[in-house]
């Protein structure tokens, strides 16, 4: 299939959000889609899909235009969508969420042996470990994101276009996924790549096109440029990225203000360590390992049969999870769209909802200070917003992002667990945000960080724990630290021979 | 449409929520529509099935200056407030149906459900006298819901009705026919046969509820014999006629008060008197008759039958 | 080591999948307990197979329910749309003489209603609860209207046999019994089997999701809204055989909080997504019970609300295991 | 060239955004004009503090339905709980002699009201509409079994000053209508400068993030239980004052439908996370308007159903700009 957009406009009352882009892609190619946060990318994929119409411009497929594009629409014309912000009806199993709105049924019935097989099939392949038969609102973010992803393999496609599929993804289950990717591309597929972690795109990717600001700025072969000058592109000004913590005394102190002592949850067991004062460290683990639980247990939002968790001030009692806020816990969650936002609500509300939990003492509101509160986040985080009264579903999913990261900046809590914290943050914010966190540990606060990217990890820890199978399988210290390595914790090394 | 200058009557009743409420509404328009058509004034007519909405049509119509109200109040004394904004306004008012305690309206109308309940308590007595010179004769009550009317005429048979009458069980219809066809067959269907085969008579407020009571018993496949032998209602409507030509069940009898939805006519009369500037008694009390296998037929002919169903 | 821990595990998920999934026969099963403590002639034939009687013509009504209730809407419309459609049956009945024309009557009348409020809801754009609040409030005041005030009654020539309808049996088996299982069997099947049950479900579960997925939202809505307006048809041809006259004021009054109360103490969560039809059926049987122990145990009759509720609350909190 | 284009742009999104934040102002003035026009005298000011009189009573309710809406809940109890607690009420005045007593003892049963629903649908994790429905069953029932189906009355001495309540003016000013506004802004106020009515909105919205933003949710939904069971109090304590009798089996009924019909027509999403306060205060007058035409225009008796859902379902379309 050959897809052109030509000229395509769009805009959300006063905000312009695709001015005149032009965008095309062959048959058999990866075309990596590149642009800040804000920039358009969704826009532009909502409109390929149909989500809905464009104010101008066309869609131009094999040579004819298609008017009214809808999302049954583009289902028959074999293109796929996997959203950026998941999009899964949790009620539903796995095989009936994969196979929803193209049933394998006949008379209306559905053949729920034929479904279940074949979503097990794609499952399996794509090395998930998933069950078709599970409840989707069961899975933890990451499955949740791969049955996304199975979902579009699971017919024959001829253009899949991925929004930031990987947010939630491990460095192997990102492998997995290059493997197919590469496969289907033999057969002819296309796909367009929307990812912020640029190491992938160049891994991956055949083309580019980058956006800027919802205007068309450069398109070409992969092959031509580097990271450095695909950064530069995308945020229109020089850009020198280093590593943060290389060079950089130590803030590590010796004060322990978080102890985590033989917790146990539904997921995990016996999990022990200690966070100091000024110390970042990172938790990671593939899906399954119990990371996802452990972080929000360590908040008080998940049940705990056993084990402390305590501050300077002695044991938690973990009553809620406001009197761990007051404690000066704060946790930035993982899954956006489902355990972030709110979303009938304000951008400023979103922005303000931690601070008023933990720290609002006045009997009103101000408007003022909630302004100057959001304009103090705006600012440090870059974040693309027309009016803070704006409902905060009207911003991009990476500026959402930054306004949840803003949320709890605001609560100025000594320690912070940030669980997956720049899931579709930009290239150019990701680093400020890191130098946000890195600055945040000068100032004496203990971080917290589960992550699965291996850059953000070396940009980030003091300490690396890698959980498996629900426990800490080892602690991997600065200088020890290694992608390989970690792969290696993570699949079980060290565990399995015992 | 503007203003105009013809005089204007209104008149407030409940909302149809049953039977004779509706067929009730039906009369009482008919009849505010023939008057003023013929004398030449104007009305508003308004229904609500609750005491502060129908407070609300009082004041509502109290606004637009009539020359009289007709007020049939959901339950009397709820409306005492509303009801003396309109004397306070020196404005005429008929109250129908109900009563409204230690309050003097201009006129007072209504069917007397002290007397039906009284009536059939005598009706009762009379019937049963044989048994009740033996024993006890046990009876089934079935209110039409919780309210002052219903109350009266339970009240009126409790006065009358002998000592050995013995209630075993009250239900609350709320006036409707398939409440109480369901009431009756869970009780045919739970009770032993001893308590089933206890059952004499059944007392209700209401033809309605008599139509459900007879299609549950109807439908009565168990292996009690069914020992009821009176059962009353009040209305004495076209289906209670029927039932009186054939019910369908052999050994039982009915008896009922002619409560007629055609009464709200004399309200709406009174009221067009008293628009008329004409003195009212302060009372009326619509007489009631009892109607048997005896005397339905006559009934039937009779030219209260004949305006019920004039319509 | 492992072993008996993991045994131990497996049966406590056994446990947990029972009560999850299981969870409404558990307080059905309670009730009915009670009901034969309170009385244990409960379990004669005559009175079980009475218990589905009574609950039919409801219990059709919250077959439609169900349906619009895991979509993630409500609608408040049943009782008006039972009185109104048979009302209008009983005038046609009575006009052809005709039972099955007065079925098909009944039927295309309740297609229609549901039409009605499955276009406003979509095309319109109004909350479901709205809209039905209005047909709710209209076809009340549309058969009151024609029947002003008085009473549809069938024919004296018809009577027995329309009565039949209802009334009769089959091999011992009350029609009306009968009817209900075959509602509740095909309500299972179509939301169990078919395409149209898991759009409805996924619409009840994330609309926007269902949406992206290619599901015509709307139209799935209004076919919901048609499915429960056809089955209120029925319902109001079956109830017009059972009492075979129909009060225009009163027929149906209270069907559609007897309809969602059905639903709802039958595990269908009110936000949609999820829902059992089986939790609905004895959702229904759970109500009939309740009203015939409060008659069995002679509750006195300004009791009976208390009594009801609390029955209710006890039953609900059964299902909730702890988490 | 592109300053025109501009300038029409800006009034384009300035009309979106009244019809957006405003639409209820749009229907609500829509209807002002059909009643204006049905009869000119609707402008006069008895007439339009009668308006306001009427709609107290429920409209206070309302606005506590407003806020369990737009948490995402429901509240069926309301009318029950009314006619509870001023039944109630009555009975405390007659025997205490003192208003200030019953309007004490008012607030504090409907505080308790309140907190038997929140605890209910916050501790034994059960649906708000399963918990209301059963509340709203017991408590009528419980007034039943207490008034024995006779009405409460005030007492003969109390009687004037008592009624005076509801019916006397201020300034010449209805009470019942600076009761209503009072309310509204109270309720405004909170909903939209204190952080409780943020947290509101956010379970409303978003639960599970709600919850993770550290909103003691269980707490909050109780909050908003009791917040609006206490303006049942006050309501039951203004009913009971304007009726001066007040009975049990009919007092209060249907309440719920009308507070919740007044917040949805007022613009309140029945899925929760927004609302507004100023929707639901033009909601019930909104209500209100629709009946006095009624009156005013004579519809027949039996066709007011049928108007009033068609001009529902007609202001609530209006509200819905095309998108
Ligand atoms: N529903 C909407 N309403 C209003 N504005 C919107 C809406 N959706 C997107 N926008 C605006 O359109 C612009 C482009 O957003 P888009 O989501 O396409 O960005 P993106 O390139 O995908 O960014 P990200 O990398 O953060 O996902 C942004 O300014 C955003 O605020
Ligand atoms: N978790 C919560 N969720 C919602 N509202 C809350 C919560 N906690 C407190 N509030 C409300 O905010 C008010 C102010 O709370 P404040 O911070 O003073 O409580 P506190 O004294 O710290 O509470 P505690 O004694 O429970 O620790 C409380 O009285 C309550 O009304
Ligand atoms: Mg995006
Ligand atoms: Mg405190």
């Amino acid at each position: 299939m050959i897809l052109e957009m030509k000229n395509i406009s769009k805009s959300f009352g006063p905000v312009k959000a695709l001015k005149n882009v032009s965008f095309d892609v062959q048959a058999g190619e990866i075309h990596g889609l590149l642009g800040e946060n804000g920039a358009g990318k969704t826009t532009l994929m909502n409109v390929l899909a149909g989500t809905f119409p464009q104010d101008s411009g066309d869609i131009v497929i094999d040579g004819t235009v298609i008017h009214g594009m809808t999302p049954h629409k583009s289902n028959e014309m074999k293109i796929r969508f996997i959203h950026q912000e998941l999009s899964l009806c949790n009620d539903l199993r796995v095989y009936q969420n994969m196979f929803l709105g193209e049933e394998f049924a006949s008379a209306g019935f559905v053949q729920k042996k034929n479904e279940m097989d074949r979503a097990q099939e794609v499952l399996d392949y794509m090395n998930t470990g998933i069950d078709a038969g599970a409840l989707v609102g069961d899975l933890e973010t990451a499955q949740k994101q791969l049955v996304e992803i199975a979902r579009a393999l699971l017919f024959k496609s001829e253009i899949i276009i991925m929004d930031e599929p990987t947010t939630a993804l491990n460095t192997r289950e990102i492998e997995n996924l290059f493997v197919i990717m590469r496969q289907l591309k033999n057969e002819g597929v296309s796909f367009i790549y929307i990812s912020h972690k640029m190491p992938e795109v160049f891994e991956i990717c055949d083309k580019y096109t980058v956006l800027r600001d919802g205007t068309f700025i450069q398109s070409g072969n992969i092959s031509d440029i580097d990271e450095h000058q695909a950064t530069e592109l995308l945020i229109g000004k020089t850009f020198v990225a280093a590593n943060l913590k290389d060079g950089q005394p130590s803030p590590v102190g010796s004060d322990v203000l978080l102890k985590v002592d033989r917790l146990t949850g539904n997921s995990f067991t016996d999990v022990s360590f200690a966070v100091r004062k000024g110390e970042i460290v990172v938790i990671t683990g593939l899906q399954g390992s119990g990371t996802d639980e452990l972080a929000t247990a360590l908040f008080g939002a998940s049940p705990i049969k056993n084990g402390t968790i305590s501050t300077r001030q002695g044991p938690l009692a973990m009553k809620n999870i406001r009197h761990v806020m007051k404690s000066g816990i704060a946790m930035v969650p993982r899954n956006r769209k489902e355990r972030g936002i709110l979303p009938d609500l304000t951008i400023s509300q979103n922005n303000s909802m931690a601070y008023f939990v933990a720290k609002h003492r006045n009997l009103f509101i101000s408007k003022k200070t909630e302004r100057e509160r959001f304009a103090r986040n705006r600012e440090k985080m870059d974040i693309k917003a027309g009016s803070e009264y704006d409902p905060i579903t009207s911003l991009s999913g990476g500026n959402q992002q930054k306004v949840i990261l803003g949320k709890w900046l605001e609560l100025g809590a000594d320690v912070y667990i940030m669980d997956n914290p720049t899931q579709g943050i930009d290239v150019g914010s990701k680093y400020a945000i890191y130098k946000l966190i890195n600055e945040m540990a000068a100032q004496g606060k203990a971080v917290i960080v589960f992550s699965t990217e291996f850059p953000e990890i070396y940009q980030l820890a003091d300490r690396c724990l890698v959980m498996y199978k629900g426990q800490i399988n080892t602690v991997l210290e600065r200088q020890d630290l290694s992608e390989v390595k970690i792969m290696e914790y993570s699949t079980g090394t060290g565990r399995e021979a015992q | 449409g503007g203003k105009s200058d013809k005089p204007l009557m209104g008149v407030v009743t409940p909302a149809a929520d049953h039977g004779f409420t509706a067929e009730s509404i039906r009369h009482g328009e008919a009849q505010v529509k023939k008057l003023a058509a013929e004398h030449g004034f104007d009305y508003r007519y308004m229904t609500a099935d609750e005491s502060g909405e129908q407070s609300n049509a009082v004041e509502t119509i109290l606004g637009m200056k009539p020359a009289v109200i007709v007020l049939w109040p959901v339950t009397g004394d709820e409306l005492r407030s509303a009801a003396q904004s309109v004397t306070d306004a020196g404005v005429p008012l008929i109250i129908y149906d109900r009563f409204i305690e230690g309050f003097t309206p201009t006129a007072e109308i209504s069917g007397d459900n002290v007397a039906i309940g009284e009536g059939a308590g005598r009706y009762f007595n009379n019937y049963f006298s044989a048994e009740l010179a033996r024993g006890r004769v046990n009876y089934l009550e079935f209110k039409g819901d919780s309210s002052t009317v219903p109350m009266e005429r339970t009240n009126g048979f409790l006065s009358t009705a002998s000592k050995n009458f013995n209630m075993v069980q009250s239900f609350v219809t709320n006036w409707s026919q398939q409440t109480s066809m369901e009431q009756m067959e869970n009780y045919l269907n739970t009770k032993s046969v001893a308590e089933i085969e206890s059952i004499q008579a059944i007392f209700t407020h209401d033809d309605e509820i008599v139509f459900g009571i007879v299609e549950a018993l109807k439908n009565y496949h168990g292996p009690a014999k069914i020992n009821i032998k009176l059962i009353n209602g009040v209305s004495a409507g076209e289906g209670f006629m029927a039932l009186f030509e054939n019910s369908g069940l052999t050994g039982v009898d009915f008896m009922t008060y002619t409560f007629s939805p055609s009464m709200v006519r004399d309200a709406i009369d009174l009221g067009y008197k008293a628009m008329q500037g004409e003195t009212l008694q302060k009372s009326y009390k619509i007489p009631t008759e009892m109607i048997d296998k005896t005397n339905y037929k006559q009934y039937m002919q009779s030219e209260l039958y004949k305006v019920r169903y004039s319509l | 080591m492992n072993v008996p821990f993991l045994k131990n595990r497996s049966v406590k998920d056994t446990w947990h999948n029972i009560t999850d999934n299981y969870s409404h026969w558990l307080s059905f099963i309670i009730l009915l307990i009670v009901a034969v403590i309170v009385n244990p002639s409960f379990l004669s034939w005559s009175n079980l197979t009475n218990q589905f009687v009574q609950g039919a013509v409801v219990g059709i009504c919250a077959m439609g329910m169900s349906l619009v209730i895991s979509a993630g809407m409500i609608d408040l419309s049943v009782g008006s749309s039972v009185a109104l459609i048979s009302g209008l049956g009983v005038t046609v009945l009575n006009s052809t003489g005709s039972i099955l024309l007065c079925l098909l009557f009944c039927l295309g009348a309740g297609l229609i209603v549901g039409f009605i409020n499955g276009i406003l809801v979509t095309k319109g754009r109004i909350a479901p609860f709205i809209v039905t609040l209005a047909t709710m409030s209209a076809w009340r005041s549309v058969i009151n209207q024609l029947g002003q005030g008085g009473p549809f009654t069938v024919s004296r020539e018809l009577y027995a046999p329309f009565r039949a309808i209802a009334a009769g049996r089959f091999l011992g088996i009350p029609h009306l019994m009968l009817f209900f299982i075959a509602v509740t069997i095909i309500t299972a099947v179509i939301m169990g089997k078919t395409k149209f049950g898991t759009y409805v479900y996924a619409i009840g579960s994330n609309q926007q999701a269902a949406r992206l997925s290619g599901i015509g939202v709307d139209r799935v809505k209004t076919l919901i809204f048609v499915y429960a307006g056809t089955l209120y048809g029925l319902s109001a041809f079956l109830l017009a055989s059972r009492l075979t006259s129909i009060q225009a004021a009163s027929a149906g009054n209270g069907y559609e909080m007897d309809a969602i109360a059905a639903v709802a103490i039958g595990g269908t969560s009110m936000d949609g997504g999820k829902g059992k039809i089986i939790g609905t059926f004895l959702g229904v049987l759970m109500l009939r019970i309740i009203s015939t122990v409060l008659i069995m145990a002679n509750v006195p009759p300004f009791l009976n609300g208390l009594v009801q509720g609390i029955i209710i609350i006890v039953a609900v909190l059964a299902q909730n295991r702890k988490k």
